[in-house]
């Protein structure tokens, strides 16, 4: 087995190791929080106001609830940062994004959903925060067996 | 009333099933069936002895010609049978030791797996052409059909029950009717494929195998004349369709 | 050192971005799911995620377990070129961490 | 002189059919509680595979006649709880060789039926059951049917895609009791007038 990951690892060309230390901080209040509104709050994120600009792209119903593609985009003018709350989950904070100099507000991912929900984006653009919100169904596919 | 009533909800139930084909496209897009073939490749590379049909070592091009007929073995071979015959002869593995873990988990893939999902992504835009003129051949092809129409075990299915009729479907998954070419191309043309259910990247032994176990009946050895013989009519039915896997599925 | 786990990139120039798409093998373990023998299987999921474009972080990332196993992401870049180097790094809960660097096509 | 030749023809197909049965079970090993057996297919199987499911409808008729003498009817009401029958009708285990033995089984109702209009996942292979008591009420002969038809569906039609649930040992009497209360009773939601 660990002759074969070292062959793998030979075959990735382009794979590096790179020290943690590079990596920032993970909010551990904010991703424990057990609300929307805890999770917020750990950010610093106050009263969002909703907007067009900030687009949830999901489809409305989702087979499987473990994994959900969703894509969040900003057109808000010096977007700094999207997050991503699903109310329903036991622990809403999914993710928080921080673009900088060169990146376009803009995120595809992957999410797991519990149940139904209303999944939120928030932007955080010139020291104001902007919401959208968009509601996916989980249902079950397949034979269930 | 009553009418208008049911046109609304055939409406809702038209919406959902738009949906959830936006749902599966958008999956689709995010597939990390590739991470599946990094690994595979790595695997090949310690057996790449092996004759999938085109010589010893070619991938290129060779799964779209399975399963077909082996006049080493003497027998029809899918491409996961294929692999186990290698893993015993070019390898000189015991069959116990190669067959230990044919399916494998999210954690840990099995190893036909993997090389299912770089030698069948080695095939991508070849026409699915598997053999069909060897007697055996011809006899497998004969026998897969037979086995699809074949009502057995407490629930009285048979691979038609499902698969049988056109527009159907199990929850909100649509079944096609694989024994008509038209639905057969695209859903051979996109197997091997990563299963987002349960994160795992499936074959078509395992997908025998799991329907099989849902049609109540004891289990399918791997690589047996029945998988191949039921993977073998499946392809034929779809001849001719490009291949696009490894796909994606629910 | 851990076991590496497999990532896989492509960088693709776009209409004035560069679309970087990134696939990570990772069990993004929530701590509530059992294995075959009925035990909590531990938390096990990436935290950080960063984007570097020639050296310089352009996205950075806190991510939960509610993103979905083995998971894919994609970012925009502005502008970009052939040539440029994309580097993609992450690092989990329990230590493990990996990156890969590719050129934009 | 039709049936004749029918038998003969039948007997030229069974021939292959058995050739498959001596197939699979070669190719398969029992695992968990799915024994060999299951591989035998009986008389009933046999026909529906040789017609393609298209049986001639006197022999289809003869064979009903059989399976209905299969169902056996409790006494008193046949009216149970179809909150526990919706639970029943969600759960698609059951029999296959991971399931435990002994452990209650579902009945897949939704894989193939749509039932409480509140479930958008249903499946399309049997009509849909929404609504189903409410325009036949629950009184005992509609009781009877429902049950007799969960219990044996090849009672009513012989080579209908739907198990044989209370016959092949899948459902408990009690279990189909719920599934009738699920599709009779008023207050469930299959009979509900609710838009959600």
């Amino acid at each position: 087995m660990n002759r074969l990951r070292r062959t793998l690892v030979a075959a990735l060309a382009f794979a590096v190791l790179r020290p943690l230390s590079a990596l920032a901080a993970w909010n551990k209040d904010a991703f424990g929080a057990k609300t929307a509104a805890d999770a917020l709050k750990s950010l610093g994120i106050g009263e969002a106001a909703p907007s067009k600009e900030l687009a949830i792209d999901a489809p409305q119903i989702a087979e499987n609830g473990a994994v959900v593609p969703i894509e969040v985009s900003s057109s808000i003018p010096g977007t700094r940062a999207i997050s991503v709350i699903i109310e329903k989950n036991p622990f809403p904070l999914v993710a928080r994004f921080e673009f900088k100099e060169g990146a376009l507000p803009f995120v595809k991912v992957n999410v797991k959903m519990g149940e139904t929900s209303d999944i939120r984006a928030i932007a955080e653009a010139g020291g104001k925060s902007y919401s959208a919100t968009r509601e996916v169904k989980v249902t079950i596919g397949g034979c269930g067996g | 009333m009553a009418a208008a009533l049911c046109a609304a909800t055939t409406g809702l139930a038209q919406d959902a099933r738009k949906e959830i084909q936006r749902y599966r496209e958008m999956v689709a897009e995010g597939s990390p069936a590739e991470l599946f073939e990094l690994e595979g490749e790595a695997l090949w590379k310690k057996m790449d002895k092996c004759d999938l049909g085109l010589g010893p070592g070619v991938v290129k091009g060779a799964y779209a010609r399975l399963p077909r007929y082996f006049k080493d073995a003497d027998r029809v071979m899918d491409l996961e049978t294929r692999l186990l015959y290698c893993m015993t002869t070019v390898q000189g593995r015991s069959a116990k030791d190669a067959t230990a873990r044919v399916f494998g988990s999210a954690d840990r893939p099995s190893e036909f797996e993997s090389l299912s999902a770089y030698i069948a992504a080695q095939s991508r835009g070849a026409r699915l052409e598997p053999g069909a003129t060897h007697p055996k051949e011809k006899a497998s092809i004969a026998l897969g059909r037979e086995l699809f129409f074949h009502r057995v075990g407490p629930w009285d299915f048979s691979c038609a029950s499902c698969h049988g009729t056109e527009g159907e479907r199990i929850r909100m998954q649509d079944l096609p009717v694989l024994h008509q070419p038209q639905y057969a191309r695209p859903v051979m043309a996109s197997w091997p494929a990563y299963r987002v259910s349960t994160s795992q990247f499936v074959t078509l032994q395992w997908r025998m195998n799991d329907c099989f176990r849902q049609m109540r009946t004891p289990e399918p050895t791997f690589g047996s004349e029945t998988t191949v013989a039921l993977i073998h009519f499946l392809t034929a039915t779809a001849k001719g369709a490009p291949y696009k896997g490894p796909g994606s599925k629910r | 050192m851990a076991e590496q786990r497999p990532m896989k990139m492509r960088a693709t120039l776009g209409q004035g971005y560069t679309d970087v798409r990134v696939l990570m093998t990772h069990p993004m373990e929530t701590g509530q799911r059992k294995d075959a023998e009925g035990k909590l299987v531990p938390m096990h999921f990436i935290q950080n995620l960063t984007v570097k474009v020639n050296g310089r972080t352009v996205v950075d990332a806190q991510i939960s377990q509610a993103v979905s196993r083995n998971p894919v992401f994609s970012f925009r870049v502005k502008g970009g070129a052939k040539g440029d180097k994309i580097e993609v790094a992450w690092s989990d809960n329990q230590g493990e961490s990996n990156s890969l660097e590719a050129p934009v096509a | 002189m039709k049936a004749l030749a029918f038998s003969l023809a039948l007997a030229a197909s069974t021939a292959f059919a058995q050739d498959v049965t001596q197939v699979l079970k070669r190719d398969f090993h029992p695992r968990g509680q799915a024994t060999m057996d299951r591989l035998t297919q009986d008389g009933l199987q046999r026909v529906c595979t040789d017609a393609r499911d298209r049986p001639p409808a006197g022999l289809a008729k003869t064979l009903e006649a059989d399976q209905m003498k299969t169902i056996a009817y409790p006494a008193g009401s046949l009216m149970g709880d179809w909150k526990r029958g919706e639970a029943i009708a969600q759960s698609g285990r059951g029999l296959t060789w991971n399931d435990k033995p002994g452990q209650a089984s579902g009945g897949s109702c939704y894989n193939c039926h749509q039932l409480s209009p509140r479930e958008l996942s249903y499946g399309s292979i049997g009509p849909s059951l929404k609504g189903f008591g409410k325009t036949r009420g629950n009184g005992a002969e509609v009781q009877r049917y429902v049950y007799g038809k969960i219990y044996n569906a090849k009672a009513f039609n012989l080579c209908s895609q739907m198990p044989r649930l209370g016959y092949s040992g899948t459902l408990t009497p009690e279990q189909i009791k719920d599934l009738v209360a699920l599709l009779l009773d008023p207050a469930s939601p299959v009979n509900s007038p609710v838009n959600e």
